[in-house]
């Protein structure tokens, strides 16, 4: 077993497990710790993936601000946190089995699917590279453009709706 | 020696586990954290993808940039309808906020 | 000699198959770090007390031996042996769990640090080396909310939240103060970007483009992220008690302080090693190889780290609305200019 | 010269609008100063004629500029504008005399709330005025002639607070559009005969066509029916005794000296067409009757009013009859120069009278007035100047137009004479009576303390007198003013002595029984007027003829009594067929709603209740949780794929078939 191998397999079982316990933790801080401990696993996996930049960016943007955005919300409304509500509704057999369902789905389809893989493993992955593929020969100039004003629709949206009532 | 498989597996279940957080939680919160788990579940079959399929044109990762910056802007969005929300019924329970019902 | 060795040597006095020597080459230069990391803080907080008594006009320490250099140790002797309690109604586990969220960060950000020339004195020349450290000190962010609210209290609550908010805010600035000398070395890689400034002291990025702007803006943003005077708001005594770590003590509040020393001391590297040639020699070519390369680094390191010192000694702390808004108003509009300035001259440079 | 005339005379109407404009937008700021701005104007506008006057003065060529307003085709319609003989002396009456009364106007308007408003109409109708002197087509010259008619309204409804003002202006405009009507007829009918508004080619074309003489005749008296509103002339005269209700001022420069005198002068300027039909033009008689009429009969009503106002405008209708009885015995001349001497002494006499009511505190029975020559000493003098010239004594202006007037007539329409040299002693009478009658004597209401104006209104009064006194002898001395204007190759009026002699005589005679009649024992307090002693006469006179009660019964009863038969139709027979037609429409309505009410609105009724009941059965999927949506949505997308992965080609699943 090669470390790469090695390391896959850690970083799964720390991914969910980290992920089962978010959805099945009663305390919701919990949930979001663990929640950061499976954005970082994805950044390992990342990085096995060789995509060191992406890696880095999802430590930044889901650990750094997403989880902290998350704890933020949970802290503003703390009234639901610590008391041992159940936290699962009616509908969870059913989410249970459209869970199953789809893991079944996709493991047939998978297994029975030969992926078009090249051999050719030896990529020269870079930032500059990424940096190029968006922006260099225009093609995804437009959607990097659009993606920026999303971006500050969303600020302001979320701006607005989380002051609501103040004016 | 690890395949494409193993990630897609991987991807998978973190979907699946999504799913389940998605339906089943009642605390939006949990709901929204179920979601950037489905959403990191897609950002490593593209990162898979890329890597074992096209491993020269990077297609999948910027991809994955632009998931990762419509991710951001879902969870301000819904953070922030989640505490707006909070202030109008005083609770985040997504089984209660069913004001759209007939 | 180099660790590499070391390695292969300890490989072979156990018996170990070859292929393990990588994993030996990790955990030596992990415990490598962690001591230099160590020794950094303890003679940090020995010259900060010693420098803040000189500019205070007092002596500071001088009974744990002679001129009291063994304070910092005694200090360390007390913590460590000092009662480890937790509050009743905290939450045990996140309680725990927290001040590891916030040493971590720091620790791991040595990794990319270069101390000298060449691949003996960084662990790992990363390619994404500048982005690493942006993305790895951004988690103690969840470390410091975790503490303020599993302590169950509310000043320190609220110094999580102000702290989070801070640390939220001043990344960006922070983050868009580096873009500079990454443009102009065009790389992201600590070493690629110290080798951009080896011709001497005019090729350092301090002095290039819009001269003085992009470093004062990264270290004013750096202090504001390791809650450095003056915006060390978190841990306001007078408001707070002692912000998120109030009901910290023992070896869980010496994570933090060693956190905040180790942190202090990086940021000095990394600003050093961004705008001020990192390990080169002032004069183009002299003195600039080997070990001496080492000594230029921890030359310059020094001598910011006294100049936060002497900060810490000199100002008052803002108020919060002051520094939120000095961060929004003020330091990321200059970043952002500062980004354009630098860009329209890369860009105007390589067209000629 | 020329080169200043016809680059510069266009400014001349725009002065005045210019200071209209001023005054509109920023009267209420410039108060008292507004009347600067209008003196500014006019006077500006008189120090532009004064050039063009003495250009035409020296024998100039007449100046005439034109362009191209609107080009439909080949049809070409120009405007522009000529400075001639007849126009530079319009302009300089009209300027001269305008300016003095605007002068005069501050004094006498000193204390209206109104008062920048008023010089803003009386700007806006010397722009008007002017244009319609300057125009070189009957199109801006109409222009002109609806402008100053607007004024006119607007400034002797000035005062529209009185109700007897407001009727005055309501009736002055109507009368005067009357005769307009005819104008804009003629105007039509000369251009479908020409093709043209300009005078020049109308002109030309009159004197060569022979075919459509009848017709350019029938334009002619058309255009003198529009001179017959605007002048006065029987029998459309009866607006201008009304309009004395606007200031007094508007009365001198618009009903005396200038505006009244646009119909006089559009008979001057249309003197070719008028001309047609040589030794026995019909136009020209139609003319000189109806100008004779007129002048006897204003005279007549004149002698027995008791309003100061009221009788100079009679004596105002009067000469202006005589100015049309000039024109029509073919003495063109003798009828543009009493048109200029009138507007100097006319308007001298009413700025005169504006002086005495100012100071006798706006009472203008001459009943209660006398004596007032102790009183108001330069308005005694200038007023006797006026009085004399006005009556014909030599050797002030009136005498001598008037005399050549009577010497015209004497030559060609012996009839026309008589009622001329009827109309003179008459004048002479008149004016003989109201100066006694107001300056003579001892003053008859004794309530009343009369003082004298102030300069800024005695001042304009000297300057009048002097011109007025002078005008004629400058005017007659060389036959200067027979050179300057003529028509054709007329010859100058000879003067003969015999003419002159019994004039003068006429007008002695006419002074001699006003002295005898209230000179020679002044009218005390308690007297009446020893004219009641013609009794019925009198009465006729002072009624004006019944006039007013003649149009009333005439033209005003019947058009009434006719609107109320139509009203009657309309209400009972249109309005029936309506009613009609409504309530046939009313019943198919009836009918029509039974069908909607029962079978249309049934079946949408069924729609509806379907719908509804379907509603009520299958809102019980609407949980309102999102959650169990998403459920509905995971499940419909797996059994999708999961079809799909059966029948599908794009999956190759052997495993599962």
């Amino acid at each position: 077993m090669d470390w790469h191998t090695c390391s896959f397999y850690v970083l799964s079982v720390m991914i969910l497990g980290s992920a089962l316990m978010v959805v099945s933790l009663r305390n919701i801080v919990h949930c979001a710790l663990f929640l950061a401990f499976t954005f970082m696993g994805v950044a390992g996996v990342f990085a096995l993936l060789h995509a060191e930049f992406l890696a880095a960016v999802q430590v930044l943007i889901y650990v750094g601000a997403i989880t902290v955005l998350i704890l933020f919300a949970v802290m503003l409304t703390q009234k639901t946190i610590g008391i041992s509500l159940k936290q699962t509704n009616r509908l969870a057999p059913l989410a249970v089995l459209s869970a199953v369902t789809f893991l079944c789905m996709i493991a047939v389809i998978a297994l029975n699917t030969t992926f078009p893989t090249s051999g050719q493993h030896t990529v020269a992955v870079s930032t500059q590279t990424i940096g190029s593929a968006i922006l260099g020969n225009g093609s995804y100039v437009v959607p990097f453009e659009v993606a920026s004003i999303l971006l500050l629709a969303a600020m302001v949206g979320a701006i607005v709706i989380a002051r609501g009532q103040d004016n | 020696m690890i395949a494409v498989h193993h990630y897609i597996f991987l991807s998978a279940a973190l979907f699946a586990v999504g799913i389940y957080g998605v339906i089943a939680r009642r605390n939006a919160v949990g709901v929204l954290m179920s979601i950037e788990l489905m959403l990191n579940a897609v950002n490593i079959n593209l990162l898979a993808f890329a890597r074992y399929v096209t491993p020269t044109t990077l297609t999948g990762q910027v991809f994955a940039v632009f998931v990762i910056t419509v991710a951001a802007a879902e969870v301000a969005v819904g953070l922030a309808l989640v505490i707006n929300v909070y202030r109008n019924m005083d609770h985040i329970n997504v089984d209660d906020i069913n004001l759209m019902k007939w | 000699m180099t660790l590499t060795g070391i390695a292969e040597f300890i490989a072979s006095f156990f018996g170990l198959p070859g292929s393990s020597s990588v994993w030996i080459v990790a955990v030596l230069a992990a415990a490598i770090l962690l001591g230099f990391m160590l020794l950094t803080v303890l003679i940090l907080i020995y010259v900060l007390r010693k420098l803040l008594g000189k500019i205070q006009a007092r002596l500071g320490p001088t009974r744990t031996g002679p001129k009291g250099i063994f304070q910092t140790a005694a200090d360390a002797l007390k913590l460590l042996i000092k009662e480890d309690t937790i509050p009743v109604k905290a939450d045990r586990r996140v309680f725990i769990v927290a001040p590891i969220l916030v040493f971590v960060p720091a620790y791991l950000v040595y990794v990319v640090v270069p101390f000298g020339e060449g691949n003996h004195f960084i662990a790992k020349d990363l390619n994404i080396g500048l982005l690493y450290i942006v993305a790895v000190s951004s988690i103690n962010v969840i470390g410091v909310v975790l503490a303020g609210w599993a302590s169950e209290n509310k000043y320190s609550l609220l110094g999580g939240m102000r702290s989070a908010a801070q640390l939220i805010s001043y990344e960006v600035p922070q983050a868009l103060a580096v873009l500079g000398p990454v443009m102009l070395a065009e790389s992201l890689s600590m070493q690629d970007i110290v080798k951009a400034q080896g011709e001497g002291l005019f090729s350092w990025f301090i002095f290039r483009s819009l001269p003085l702007l992009g470093f004062i803006v990264f270290l004013v943003a750096s202090m504001a992220e390791i809650n450095h005077v003056p915006f060390d708001l978190p841990e306001g005594e007078s408001e707070l008690v002692a912000g998120f770590n109030v009901e910290y003590s023992g070896m869980r509040f010496a994570f933090f302080m060693l956190a905040e020393f180790a942190a202090s001391f990086t940021i000095c590297a990394i600003a050093a090693t961004l705008f001020l040639g990192g390990w080169h020699s002032p004069i183009r070519g002299f003195l600039d190889n080997g070990w001496w390369t080492v000594f230029w680094f921890f030359l310059k390191s020094s001598a910011l780290v006294c100049l936060l010192m002497w900060i810490r000694a000199t100002y008052p702390r803002v108020r919060v609305d002051q520094l939120m808004e000095f961060g929004w108003k003020l330091m990321i509009p200059l970043a952002l200019f500062n980004v354009l300035v630098v860009g329209l001259y890369v860009a105007l440079g390589k067209g000629g | 010269m020329t080169s200043y005339v016809q680059k510069i005379a266009w400014l001349i109407p725009l002065l005045p609008f210019a200071a209209f404009w001023i005054i509109l937008f920023f009267g209420y700021r410039l108060r008292k100063a507004s009347a600067l701005v209008a003196i500014a104007g006019i006077a500006g506008a008189f120090g532009l004629s004064l050039p063009c006057f003495i250009a035409m003065a020296r024998g100039h060529d007449p100046v005439n500029v034109s362009f191209p307003w609107v080009q439909i085709g080949r049809l070409t319609v120009d405007l522009g504008y000529q400075i001639d003989p007849l126009t530079a002396v319009m302009l300089m009456v009209v300027t001269l005399i305008g300016s003095l009364i605007f002068i005069y106007s501050v004094g006498y308007m000193t204390d209206d709330p109104l008062f920048h408003r008023f010089f803003a109409y009386m700007s806006l109708f010397a722009c008007a005025m002017l244009t319609l002197v300057m125009s070189n087509n009957f199109l801006m010259l109409y222009v002109g002639w609806e402008g100053v008619g607007l004024c006119s309204y607007l400034l002797i409804g000035f005062w529209f607070e009185k109700p007897s003002a407001m009727r005055a202006a309501k009736k002055a405009f109507l009368v005067t559009r009357t005769g307009d009507c005819g104008l804009a007829l003629g105007i039509f009918l000369l251009f479908y005969l020409t093709g043209s508004v300009a005078f020049d080619p109308i002109f030309d074309a009159a004197h060569h066509s022979h075919i459509h003489e009848t017709l350019f005749i029938a334009a002619a008296i058309l255009i003198f029916f529009g001179a017959v509103g605007k002048s006065a002339q029987f029998p459309l005269h009866v607006w201008l005794p009304d309009a004395m209700e606007g200031p007094t001022p508007v009365s001198a420069l618009i009903h005396a000296a200038t505006m009244v005198a646009a119909g006089v002068y559009l008979v001057a300027r249309s003197y070719p067409l008028f001309q047609l039909g040589g030794e026995h033009a019909i136009a020209l008689s139609v003319v000189a009757w109806i100008g004779g009429i007129t002048a006897f009969m204003a005279a007549t009503i004149a002698v027995a009013q008791n309003d100061i106002k009221r009788v100079l405008a009679y004596s105002t209708i009067s000469q202006l009859g005589y100015m049309m009885l000039g024109l029509g015995v073919g003495g063109y001349t003798a009828g543009v120069f009493h048109l200029m001497t009138h507007a100097f002494f006319k308007a001298l006499l009413f700025l005169g009278s504006g002086s005495v009511i100012l100071g006798f505190h706006h009472e203008q029975d001459m009943m209660k007035m006398g004596g007032l020559k102790k009183a108001m000493p330069y308005t005694f003098w200038t007023y006797f100047i006026g009085y004399l010239a006005l009556a014909g004594i030599p050797p002030l202006a009136g005498f001598w137009s008037k005399d050549e007037i009577l010497h015209h007539a004497l030559e060609h329409n012996f009839p026309v004479f008589l009622l001329g040299a009827a109309a003179a002693f008459l004048t002479s009478f008149y004016m003989t009576r109201q100066m006694y009658l107001v300056f003579g004597g001892e003053q008859r209401d004794k309530h009343i303390h009369a003082h004298e104006s102030p300069f800024v209104m005695t001042v304009p009064l000297m300057i009048l007198a002097f011109f007025s006194a002078i005008i004629g002898i400058v005017c007659v001395h060389g036959q200067g003013f027979h050179h300057l204007v003529h028509f054709g190759q007329e010859p100058p009026a000879p003067f003969s002595l015999s003419v002159a002699g019994i004039s003068t005589a006429i007008a002695l005679l006419g002074i001699g029984l006003g002295w005898k009649l209230y000179g020679q024992k002044p009218l005390s307090a308690a007297d009446e007027d020893p004219l009641l002693k013609i009794g019925r006469l009198y009465t006729f006179l002072q009624n004006k003829w019944y006039f007013d009660e003649l149009y009333d019964t005439v033209v005003i009863r019947p058009l009434l009594r006719s609107a109320r038969i139509l009203y009657w139709v309309d209400q009972k027979l249109v309005d029936g067929t309506v009613n009609l037609v409504g309530i046939i429409t009313i019943i198919l309505a009836r009918v029509h709603q039974l069908f909607d009410t029962y079978i249309v609105d049934g079946c949408v009724n069924l729609v509806g209740t379907v719908t509804r009941q379907m509603g009520f059965a299958l809102r019980y999927l609407q949980t309102g949780s999102v959650q169990s949506y998403l459920c509905v949505l995971y499940t419909g997308v797996i059994l999708f794929v999961v079809w799909q992965l059966y029948t599908g080609q794009h999956f190759s699943c052997p495993f599962l078939k």
